[in-house]
């Protein structure tokens, strides 16, 4: 039981990893500032929210389990809400999803 | 082992970026991540409750005040890089900075084996304090007139500042009037955030009598979300005559008088509590402490009153 | 919880006093702030007299006794806890703080007036930031403990800054934040210090300190890193840079509390560090750089002065020069030829001048506030006439002046006298000429002022205020105090080596 | 070489690196932050000495721990007042330097 939890630890985790790469290159190497966000958000939504599911496997107590998935949900909420201000700045106040 | 020495690589790596980035607002930025790697280290040196603070208070907090100056400054920031001093001054500068550091590297070798350290006695009067978090029991009753003196620093900070307001505008609210926005993202992520950090804040601030946590970074937390508040326009700071206001900046440190002074009625000394009730008292302290701490934070960050008081 | 060798009694009696000279202050600031308007005038002028008689009960405590009065915080003892010492040192500078404060305060009434309604920015400002002076000043002259002193410190600077800016104008702004910048690097500098000392022998107390440093590296560093950190704090050449924009340009009553007792904060901090922390090292070698810093000091300071314009900023320069000469007790005290090094001349000299220009800066920064409010400027070339319009003014100017000459009767007098025959005992002669230099230009500065005060206008004087009766008598009887110290007897004070070993 | 050593050089550096950036850069917020990298490297060494002092079942000595908690909110009151400052000199004069202009 507890090796099959490992197993799934490890490919969660390396798959978060992997989106974490990814959406880095993305970053550098993208040419604009919206291409590049779009491949930030990706990484750090997807990969976070993997590299916490498999590190969810080996939580034992319930309570520090719902502090990790708390975490994912803030950063989702932070990233999300940051991109849309960098965006915004970025089109310099032209509608990016955002009215004002 | 290793992950310490890629931590110390990092953050030694990214200091040297903050002075040397040619922007400031790109040196404040490397600073808050700096921040962030620091209150690591703090993991790493077994403090986790400066850990809390340096992350909340050293990088957080600092690093939107410098942001939010960094902004305000803006070009000509970049105009007095022209003020560059000589070859030679650099030259004297890097020679006397060199120079301290090798001295403290070498006194860092020199720091006694083993370690003088009062551990045992706080652990040996912990009892007397009725709490389980040993650098509480430091903050709160050991060295308790560090911290009430330490209060009065903030208070003082914030007096400082509000008198550099202008006449014209005193009694005026602090910081700049940010309009609000229903549909604004910020105004949606402060809706969400609010209610969050506030239960995050009273639970740090809970459990810091057993804990890592406390007054201090509970106050820093609920004083970001004051911010964020006002950021988003959802509520204005209060002007600075408010009584309201001005009692809630002295009710901590006028409570921890007050049960400092009843002390020496009490239990035979200034700022000491009678061991029945030591935990007790300490609590009663801590509640009007955070707030007002909190308080005394958020308005150190809005500045000194640039609003038109209301007649 | 006890050490009972490390502490000798436990909180004598009468240390309450000592807890109520700090908190009586700091009470009255939370008051100021919840209360606001008018009554922040008032609560300070309730406390002043409050905390004068606090100061001269603990002085009559420490000399009725001869022994040191502390008290342990909370009833925690060093090194745990923190406790509050005072000596007859702390007595004596406890005094003199009370006694300016309540002198400035009556001074201040009239410029900081507090309106009707409400509650003026400046007014509101000054009476707080005094009473956080006040509480700092004895928590520095009081502290026990190396990091309890660094937030005494920090409140200090926090409460001296604004004061610096509170006219608001632009030059003002610019000369407190190079004075803060200034003050921060010396608390970082005095910090390191600190945690070096508790690193090396786990104590931050001083009376632990003193019976565990050793002569080591660690030790020396520490010392050298917080006395370089005081020293940016005091202004001592070369870290004067900021002073005299700050104190020339703060309203009059801030200059003199910031030339008279803020900048002794950090020097009565650098005489705990030498002659308390490290008894058994003196470091005649690092004494003679002080002391050296110190003639440096004396010496621009005064020329400096000699060449400036305006009144405001040639005091302010004085100051600088004045502050040289407390310095000039380290090489001649640390390692004497004969006796303890509290019981020379020049220990006794070196607190004697601290105080005598506490007094004597304070008067004349006064008077120099009360000339350029009624000229309405403080250009020296155009004080002609003055001496005639505000003769007690003008006098208690020239009686300040006597201490920074150095001339009989005066305190400048006795404190230089004991500086220039400390010299001679320890063979240091080169010191005495720095003195008598010093003691010749600052006749330069003061004469210079007198003789255009005295001088007869070419047209008539307009004065562009009226000045009370009532201020100008604050102002001489403060420099009559200073004279006043010119009887302290020629020798070594008893009062101020009570709680050191003979 | 322990963790706390590690972090001591760690410290030392940081204390240079900082001192450095104070004395060459001429923007006062550049200053500011300056200080605050000082600050950061003396803290650290408040830390390195609570480590090294473990005992009693605590991970560090507390009582520098405490110190440094202190030191982080005096250290931020101080930046908080030298950027109002900062700020209102530039409202004043347009400029922010420290330059003496007479």
């Amino acid at each position: 039981m507890s090796l099959a939890l490992d197993a799934l630890t490890f490919l969660a985790v390396a798959a978060g990893g992997f989106f974490f790469l990814a959406g880095t290159v993305g970053l550098l190497r993208f040419p604009d500032t919206l291409s590049r966000l779009h491949a930030l958000t990706k990484a750090d939504n997807l990969g976070l929210g993997l590299i916490v599911l498999g590190l969810l496997f080996q939580m034992e107590d319930p309570f520090a389990a719902l502090k990790l998935v708390a975490v994912w949900l803030l950063t989702l909420l932070a990233g999300g809400a940051v991109t849309q201000l960098i965006a915004h700045a970025a089109l310099g106040g032209r509608s990016a999803g955002v009215t004002t | 082992m290793a992950l310490d020495a890629v931590l110390a690589v990092l953050v030694v790596g990214v200091a040297v970026w903050t002075v040397a980035a040619r922007d400031t607002f790109a040196a404040v930025v490397g600073f808050v991540a700096f921040g962030l790697l620091v209150a690591l280290i703090w993991v790493r040196l077994a403090a986790p409750d400066v850990a809390l603070t340096e992350a909340a208070l050293g990088s957080g907090l600092t690093g939107g005040l410098l942001l939010g100056a960094s902004t305000r400054l803006g070009r000509t920031e970049a105009e007095a890089t022209g003020e560059l001093p000589g070859g030679l001054l650099q030259f004297a500068a890097a020679t006397v900075s060199v120079l301290v550091s090798a001295g403290l590297i070498a006194l860092v070798l020199l720091l006694p084996e083993p370690a003088p350290t009062l551990a045992p006695k706080v652990a040996a009067n912990i009892a007397a304090t009725g709490l389980q978090n040993p650098v509480t029991a430091v903050l709160m009753a050991y060295r308790a007139i560090d911290t009430l003196l330490e209060v009065m620093v903030l208070l003082l900070a914030l007096v400082g500042m509000w008198s550099l307001a202008p006449d014209h505008l005193w009694g005026g609210a602090p910081g700049r009037r940010e309009p609000a926005d229903p549909d604004g993202v910020l105004t949606f992520v402060a809706q969400v955030l609010l209610p969050v950090g506030i239960l995050v804040a009273i639970h740090i601030f809970w459990v810091g009598s057993v804990a890592p946590g406390g007054e201090f970074q509970g106050a820093t937390i609920f004083a970001a979300m004051w911010i964020l508040a006002t950021m988003a326009g959802l509520a204005n700071t209060p002007p600075v005559m408010r009584r309201s206001l001005r009692l809630l900046l002295i009710a901590g440190p006028a409570v921890f008088f007050a049960i400092g002074l009843a002390g020496f009625a009490i239990a035979g000394a200034f700022l000491a509590y009678p061991a029945d009730y030591a935990k007790l008292l300490i609590l009663i302290i801590e509640i009007p402490l955070t707030l007002s701490i909190a308080t005394t934070l958020a308005l150190l960050v809005a500045g000194p009153p640039e609003q038109e008081p209301q007649r | 919880m006890i050490e009972p060798l490390l502490m000798p009694g436990s909180a004598t009696a009468g240390g309450f006093l000592l807890v109520l000279a700090v908190v009586l202050p700091v009470l009255g600031v939370l008051l100021s702030l919840a209360l606001g308007g008018r009554h922040a005038e008032r609560i300070a002028l309730i406390l002043m007299p409050a905390g004068l008689a606090v100061a001269g009960a603990t002085t009559a405590a420490v000399w009725r006794t001869r022994a040191v009065l502390q008290y342990f915080v909370g009833g925690w003892y060093p090194p745990l806890g923190v406790a509050f010492r005072a000596d007859g040192l702390s007595a004596v500078m406890m005094l003199v703080t009370g006694l300016l404060i309540c002198g400035i305060g009556l001074f201040a009434r009239v410029q900081f007036a507090s309106p009707e309604q409400g509650e003026g920015r400046a007014p509101f400002a000054f009476w707080t930031l005094l009473l956080a002076i006040w509480g700092g000043l004895n928590a520095v002259f009081l502290g026990g403990d190396l990091f309890n002193l660094y937030v005494a410190l920090e409140l200090l600077t926090f409460a001296a800054v604004p004061l610096v800016s509170l006219d608001g104008r632009a030059e003002t702004i610019k000369a407190a934040l190079r004075y803060l910048l200034f003050a921060l690097l010396g608390s970082i500098l005095y910090l390191l210090g600190a945690v070096l000392f508790y690193g090396a022998y786990g104590a931050l107390a001083i009376v632990i300190l003193s019976g565990r440093v050793r002569a080591e590296p660690v030790a020396w560093a520490a010392i050298a890193l917080m006395t370089a950190g005081l020293l940016a704090k005091a202004a001592l050449y070369p870290f004067h840079l900021w002073l005299p924009p700050a104190h020339a340009g703060a309203p009059a009553p801030a200059s003199a509390i910031l030339s008279g007792l803020v900048v002794k904060a950090p020097f009565f901090l650098v005489v705990r560090l030498w002659f308390d922390v490290m008894p058994g090292q003196p470091q005649q070698a690092a004494a003679q750089i002080l002391g050296t810093l110190g003639a440096a000091a004396i010496l621009f300071g005064s020329v400096v002065a000699l060449r400036q314009a305006r009144l405001k900023l040639l005091i302010a320069y004085s100051t600088v020069a004045q502050i040289g000469y407390l310095f000039l007790m380290f090489p001649l005290a640390v390692k004497p030829v004969t006796g303890h090094p509290w019981s020379t001349f020049a220990w006794t000299g070196g607190v004697v001048q601290a105080i005598s220009h506490a007094v004597a800066k304070a008067a004349m920064f006064l008077a120099a506030g009360l000339i350029a409010e009624a000229l309405g400027h403080d250009r020296i070339a155009r004080l002609a006439g003055i001496g005639r319009a505000l003769p007690v003014t003008v006098l208690a100017f020239g009686l300040g002046g006597l201490s920074l000459m150095g001339l009989p009767p005066s305190g400048g007098f006795v404190a230089k006298a004991m500086l220039l025959s400390a010299a001679v005992s320890e063979g240091q002669w080169w010191w005495a000429v720095v003195v008598l230099t010093g003691g010749l230009l600052a006749a330069g500065y003061v004469f210079l002022v007198l003789a255009r005060s005295l001088a007869d206008p070419v047209e008539p004087l307009r004065l562009s205020a009226t000045i009370s009766p009532g201020r100008q008598a604050v102002v001489l009887a403060l420099a009559l105090c200073a004279v006043l110290l010119g009887f302290v007897p020629l020798r070594p004070l008893e009062l101020l080596q009570i709680g050191r070993p003979v | 070489m322990s963790i706390a050593i590690l972090y001591g050089l760690c410290s030392a550096v940081l204390v240079g690196l900082g001192l450095f950036a104070l004395i060459t850069h001429p923007q006062p917020l550049r200053k500011i932050l300056a200080f605050n990298l000082i600050g950061s490297g003396v803290f650290l060494l408040f830390g390195v000495v609570a480590h090294n002092g473990a005992a009693a079942g605590f991970g560090g000595d507390p009582v520098p721990q405490a110190l440094v908690i202190t030191g982080l909110v005096v250290a931020f009151a101080s930046t908080a007042l030298a950027v109002a400052l900062l700020l209102r000199l530039f409202q004043e004069t347009g400029r922010a330097t420290l330059q003496s202009d007479d």
